[in-house]
């Protein structure tokens, strides 16, 4: 079962996968991602990110339930933040862990892949010059393809 | 009666993040078509469906979906989360 | 530049990677890999895991350096222990950030597929009905190919 | 004089980690069949080279990697890291 949560507030990385591997235990591999916000050589004061509370869990919810059902996997673990963020901070963390390394590297990027595109989260960036918000990239829609 | 919901730019295009709509619109285009006639911001906002996404009862569906029985629709541009 | 550890005491993988993601500020996306000590189902008392000074760091040097030439990375890292482990704990991670999460995963998964084979670690269970040497296994071999 | 080392269950045959080893051998095959013929713990370890990998100075090698100016020879299984 996925453990998915969406939040304002900041979390703590090696807690969270402190965690994580204990509840798995018996998986030899742990695979996770970290999304940050980059600083774009310092012209970026923030990142706002708006989302659709409701709608969020639930497609993320679908996208891992669609992880555990392709790869053999001990769990995966998917928190985003939403609100306003500063440079070098983190956005969202997905984690997972399997028997064995490949299915962990396969489910950690399938992740990344749709919650990217397919969660209802929306990124503005404020910077020096004004905002703007984040266009998707089309390398993004792309990535869904292969799988 | 139907609740609608925008977000990120189609949100800031409009001006309110949600409104309830009376409506017998029987797909989510009718009803984009009833909203574009209603004042100059909604034609702006709806001006390129190509840059805009909808969600059905929180789950993702296309202009041609049906609204019979449906409670909530949403506007929105491509996703960018991540 | 990778940096590069062989340890024979325990990591704190949170530390490990608040201090990479600090070191690589600038870049979106962060990839880990963590491998643990598999319990077996009980049976498994403890992971014995032999290395090659000397050859060790050079050997991973070359592999980090080969994944920094072929993926634009922003850095990685990797902590290898040695020694004797109990079940549950961490055998070694990597590290790896990058401008895009494509890179980020590729990189790291280069780095463990070559870890895996080419580094000289090996490992021997000690179990409740005697020690043995893990074989290697051919899909590690074969994950190289893909290279 | 070279000095070879033993790792994992190599290592366990063999009885030591390392030794110094008085040899003229050109390659690291040519040294293998000197060791094989010492003792009986050597033609034991050695008796599956296809299950044996080299190093040569720290670089992995073949069993026909010449040993001239080489200090250092290492005997293995294949590795299981990670």
């Amino acid at each position: 079962m996925a453990d998915i949560r969406v939040q304002a507030g900041p979390f703590d990385l090696g807690r969270e996968m402190d965690r994580f591997e204990a509840a798995v235990s018996g998986a030899g591999a742990v695979v996770s991602f970290t999304g940050l916000v980059r600083d774009e050589g310092g012209r970026l004061e923030a990142m706002e990110i708006e989302h659709y509370p409701g709608m969020t869990e639930r497609a993320v919810a679908a996208i891992a339930a669609e992880a555990e059902r392709r790869w053999r996997l001990a769990g995966c673990l998917v928190v985003h933040r939403h609100g306003r963020l500063g440079p070098g901070e983190r956005i969202m963390m997905v984690a997972t862990a399997a028997p064995h390394r490949a299915d962990a590297f396969a489910a950690a990027e399938f992740l990344m892949d749709y919650l990217k595109s397919r969660a209802p989260f929306w990124k503005k960036e404020h910077g020096a010059s004004g905002k703007a918000w984040v266009a998707a990239r089309d390398a993004d829609e792309d990535a869904l393809r292969r799988w | 009666m139907i609740d609608v919901l925008y977000f990120a730019w189609v949100r800031e295009r409009i001006g309110v993040p949600k409104e309830r709509v009376e409506t017998e619109a029987p797909t989510v285009a009718a009803l984009v078509e009833e909203l574009r006639a209603r004042e100059e911001r909604y034609a702006m906002a709806f001006a390129d469906l190509a840059a805009i996404r909808v969600a059905v009862d929180q789950e993702l569906a296309g202009f041609d979906a049906p609204l019979a029985g449906a409670r909530e629709v949403a506007f929105f541009p491509p996703m960018t989360g991540g």
